[in-house]
């Protein structure tokens, strides 16, 4: 069995946490909130398989090797899902960024059903 | 085996200059062009030398086998990511530097 | 050498990470994220996690960072609004943040290291168990037997996923790449069969090593990926059912294996006792198939147009570089 | 056995069908009707065995916790999926009406879409309310969120996407949060499954760390102040059935895990501060969600605050569960509020989405002149789940205000008992804000765009059930005793 220090990736998923929710709460562009939350899932997944690999025996935990891979394969989704919405709402709105709460909240005046606003594409 | 050691030793010693080389004409290099040379020819160098490092460790012909192939698709993948960054960047007009320019 | 090794590599790891973030080009951030993910597959290698770092260099790395530079490029084509660091923003002062986020990493080390002392886990219980569980390989066993549960809600999300894109937008197709790349097809030609070829033994080896279908639908995923860019499939991507019966095979798969089980043994997802090596491998293989569509469909970024199907095509196949955005 | 069936109807047969709308858009429709009668029969089956035989446990896989995953149905599932099952069969034939392909392209185009979005969604809720397994739970829970997601986007307009999207950010780092409790949890107890959490459970710095990190995950997503920034937008952009789900059923879903983790998991670790701060957010919920409700311009964004004002009063069962009195009273207290609130949210969303689109999407609240005599039965569900809302005899608002102002009285702590009192007078006045603009005679007649009485008839017998639940008040309580959380019934005997 190969020696390894578990303090230090457990520090190294903490830092990934944590720069991870730095970005997420400092930076606005959509690109970057998006990485960010992918970091932020790696430094999970990095503190999960830690603690597997810690095990005396010769194998490693094998459970949480199977919730990291199902954690990995939501987090493609949410990242694909996520892109695409980042780029309606820049091709609606021309901007990268999320406008400010009260800019969405006091969104008054009349709402026509098929104004211009309208994102859906069907028109042929 | 200890002749096959020190073999495989000097093996990767050379390899990794050769990556250490790639990896300071990557940073070095004027253009984009030249790092990619640089990338390409002196990384492929290293990861063969590497390569064949291992095969004298490998314990198994297949082994051997699976090696070349990881090879061979490096190889075959780094040559045409090199032919399309550099296609690339001649579309959007970047041009090579030549010697006593700038 | 080794603890040096880890040291290094782990710095790097988070130098990278902070660099991704941070880094004022969107672009370089992009890379850096793309060769984070590259490490971090290294990093689980070390952790003896090969299942986990060969379901992150497919996943987490190549294709994440496929996904997210091509969203950039079409971002950027868009692109009314110029890329900018923006160090401005938040509602939250910035130094403010710094502050709850120290304290919050000082926890969370505090809280992790702390648990060094109880390094227990289901290790005995899941070897204890491998040999009803059908497969050999511990976190396949896992994933399709003690905790199939979970991953049929997984393939689950990945169809959610399929259906939310397309309800989103419709795809814009990459450029083709056939004219202005002729070195690029014949390197396809070697490579899309090869990695089909792999996802079919990663697949298959799963069951005694590590592999299984995650991975192998990723590998074919990323042979999607490259079917795409060089525009092949794209017929077959117009085709009425073919496509969304293929996407949602595995999902299809999965719970008439649980109804099935549920009438042979009395338990959802009980597999007879014998069988379950069989009734495993069958689920993956269509889960295979669905994660391979689902996350070559997910570089599409939007639902291919089909043919008589509601939604009007208003450009013939062949002369299509760009799908519409309608406006 | 016999309830293996019922569990796979709960679960599978949402999801199945979801799968089949996706490959024939067509037949979204009738798959979700004959969805709907599966999950209500296996709901009735449910009950019946739970009500005979107690407690369901089912065992995926045969395995059983900690190595495999449990299923379980006790008195609180039953009682989440009562509801589920009421707003989700309710929600299905609004949108039978609500989509119209034939009115344009677009509604098409959502059409197709929001079958197989909202089966999912439907299929998450349950197999959230069945399961006892954290990490299972995660996975429930992101696929609530995307589906969620997903449906308010669906509406297409910048505001809806724009609030999609904050929406999935807000989601996707709480639910990291989330899985790095779970991850701490598992590495200091070796099970993700709650029931043996309870015994494994012992008190120390990394649980409770781990039980901050799920804790603040999950009210963000429950959007408790001061969390519940991404909900108003959300909620009101999103089409009115959407609408009407996320505030009814969505949120309450992340509530519900916290229960669990509350209640069953952590008891013991849970200290008496961390319950006093939790009703302290709550109670600056009821009132911060009340003023902003009742300044609001737009009649959906009122109902949106008024959903933050009202989660706040779940937030009080944290304090008065643990307190030493009444527990168990303030635990129905919370949960009988919570289905009123749900079916009267539904109600008011599905009736606001009547009266917006009769008037071409135009929801000014200054603009409703003409409502009651346009909309008379749009107007009356309003109305009545104002009520509710209220807290007014004999609807379940009520029933479940009395209850927790008696657990609060019971435990020595009558500042909760204020704080339901304003709340109620404050829901008053923006229910009342709207029904005086809504019975002004109009002074021109409004556009004639008539909505279908299938549309109208569901808001009004949601209304009804919301206005009527303080009638079925003691039936929940007693199917809420079956296999309550130990803790909430003192071995003295203090229960009611």
């Amino acid at each position: 069995m190969m020696y390894f220090d578990d303090r230090l990736y457990l520090i190294a998923g903490a830092a990934l946490i944590t720069i991870g929710l730095y970005a997420l709460l400092a930076h606005r562009h959509f690109l970057r909130r998006i990485l960010a939350l992918n970091v932020m899932g790696s430094g999970v997944f990095m503190v999960l398989i830690t603690y597997s690999a810690r095990t005396a025996g010769s194998i490693p935990d094998p459970v949480p090797h199977a919730m990291v891979i199902t954690g990995i394969v939501v987090s493609i989704c949410a990242t694909g899902l996520a892109l695409v919405l980042a780029e309606c709402v820049q091709a609606l709105t021309g901007r990268t960024e999320l406008s400010d709460e009260r800019e969405t909240s006091e969104h008054t005046g009349a709402r026509p059903d098929t104004s211009d606003e309208q994102h859906q594409d069907q028109s042929p | 085996m200890i002749v096959l050691d020190v073999l495989t030793g000097l093996l990767l010693c050379a390899a990794a200059f050769f990556f250490v080389s790639g990896t300071v004409g990557l940073l070095r290099l004027p253009d984009i062009y030249s790092r990619l040379h640089a990338l390409t020819k002196a990384d492929n160098v290293g990861l063969g030398l590497t390569v064949v490092a291992l095969m004298l460790q490998a314990e198994s012909w297949s082994e051997v086998f699976k090696l070349v192939l990881i090879y061979a698709m490096v190889l075959s993948a780094s040559a045409t990511v090199c032919y399309l960054i550099g296609n690339e960047a001649h579309r959007r007009g970047q041009r090579p530097r030549r010697s006593g320019a700038n | 050498m080794l603890y040096l090794f880890d040291l290094v590599l782990l710095v790097v790891i988070v130098l990278l990470a902070w660099r991704s973030l941070n880094d004022a080009d969107l672009f370089r951030g992009t890379v850096s994220f793309i060769a984070l993910g590259l490490l971090i597959a290294v990093a689980w290698v070390r952790l003896r996690a090969p299942d986990v770092a060969l379901a992150e260099a497919a996943v987490g790395s190549g294709l994440t960072g496929a996904l997210i530079l091509s969203a950039l490029v079409r971002m950027r084509r868009r692109g009314r609004d110029a890329p900018r660091p923006n160090h401005a923003g938040g509602a939250i002062p910035r130094r403010l943040i710094g502050v709850l986020l120290l304290a919050l990493f000082l926890c969370l080390c505090g809280a992790m290291l702390r648990l060094a002392q109880w390094p227990e886990g289901l290790t005995e219980t899941a070897l204890a168990e491998l040999p009803a569980s059908g497969v050999s390989n511990p976190v396949t066993a896992v994933l399709l037997n003690y905790r199939s549960y979970d991953t049929l809600l997984e393939v689950a999300v990945l169809l959610l996923a399929i259906v939310g894109v397309w309800s989103l937008r419709r795809a814009e197709w990459p450029g083709d790449v056939r004219e202005s790349y002729p070195l690029l097809m014949p390197l396809l030609r070697i490579v899309l069969p090869t990695l089909v070829l792999a996802a079919a033994y990663v697949l298959w080896i799963g069951t005694s090593k590590p592999g299984g279908a995650f991975q192998g639908g990723a590998l074919a995923g990323g042979a999607f990926v490259l079917m795409l860019l060089g525009g092949f499939g794209r017929r077959a991507l117009r085709h009425r059912y073919r496509m969304r019966v293929a996407l949602s095979c595995g999902l299809l798969v999965f719970i008439a294996a649980s109804v099935g089980t549920m009438l042979l043994t009395g338990e959802i997802l009980r597999y007879p006792a014998g069988f379950a090596g069989h009734w495993i491998l069958a689920i993956e293989a269509a889960a295979l198939i669905s994660i391979a569509c689902t996350l070559g469909l997910l570089y599409l970024g939007g639902r291919p147009e089909e043919a008589g199907d509601g939604t009007p095509v208003n450009r013939s196949v062949n002369g299509s570089k760009n799908g519409s955005m309608g406006r | 056995m016999s309830h293996a069936g019922s569990f796979a109807s709960m679960i599978l047969a949402p999801l199945a069908a979801a799968t089949l709308a996706f490959i024939f858009p067509r037949l979204g429709r009738w798959l979700a009707f004959g969805t709907a009668g599966a999950v209500s029969i296996a709901f009735a089956r449910l009950t019946r065995l739970l009500l005979d035989g107690g407690v369901q446990v089912h065992r995926v896989g045969g395995w059983g916790a900690p190595l495999g995953i449990d299923l379980r149905a006790d008195g609180l599932a039953v009682f989440m999926l009562l509801i589920t099952t009421a707003i989700g069969a309710a929600v299905m034939l609004y949108a039978l009406r609500y989509f119209n392909a034939r009115r344009s392209p677009a509604e098409g185009h959502q059409e197709r879409y929001f079958w197989p979005l909202f089966l999912l969604l439907w299929s998450a809720l349950n197999a959230l309310l069945l399961s006892t397994d954290i990490f299972n739970l995660y996975v429930t829970l992101e696929l609530l969120g995307f589906s969620a997601v997903l449906l308010i986007a669906l509406d297409g307009r910048r505001a809806a996407l724009t609030a999609a999207l904050r929406y999935l950010f807000v989601s996707l780092s709480a639910s990291l949060l989330y899985l790095l409790g779970v991850a701490i949890v598992y590495t200091r107890c070796a099970t993700v499954d709650l029931t043996l959490l309870a015994t494994r459970a012992q008190p120390g710095f990394p649980l409770t760390i781990a039980i901050a990190l799920m804790t603040g995950g999950l009210l963000v997503k429950s959007a408790l102040i001061p969390g519940h920034f991404w909900l108003p937008p959300a909620h009101a952009n999103a089409p009115a059935p959407v609408s009407a789900l996320l505030s009814a059923l969505v949120v309450k879903g992340s509530f519900y895990i916290m229960l669990r983790l509350w209640f069953e998991a952590f008891p013991g670790l849970i200290t008496p501060a961390a319950g006093n701060l939790l009703g302290g957010l709550g109670a600056a919920a009821v009132i911060w969600g009340a003023l902003n409700a009742l300044f609001q311009k737009r009649l959906k964004l009122l109902v949106a605050y008024s959903t933050v004002a009202q989660l706040g009063y779940l937030f009080l069962l944290f304090p008065l569960a643990a307190g030493h009195e009444g527990r168990f009273t303030a635990w129905s207290g919370g949960l009988v509020f919570l289905a009123s609130h749900a079916c009267a949210k539904a109600a008011m969303f599905l009736s606001a989405g009547n009266v917006v689109r009769a008037r071409g999407g135009r929801d000014e609240i200054a603009h409703l002149e003409g409502m009651s005599s346009l909309q008379p039965i749009s107007t009356f569900a309003f109305g009545l789940a104002g009520l509710s809302l209220i807290g007014l005899p004999p609807s379940g608002g009520f029933a479940g205000k009395w209850l927790l102002l008696r657990a609060g009285l019971a435990a020595g702590q009558g500042w909760w008992v204020a704080v339901i009192l304003i709340g109620s007078l404050l829901a008053a006045a923006y229910v009342a804000r709207v029904l005086v603009h809504g019975f002004t005679r109009a002074p021109v007649p409004g556009p004639a765009r008539p909505n279908s009485p299938l549309m109208e008839w569901t808001a009004l017998a949601l209304a009804i059930l919301a206005a009527g639940m303080g009638f079925l008040s003691v039936w929940l309580t007693d199917l809420l005793q079956v296999g309550a959380p130990a803790i909430l019934i003192p071995p003295a005997g203090g229960a009611p």
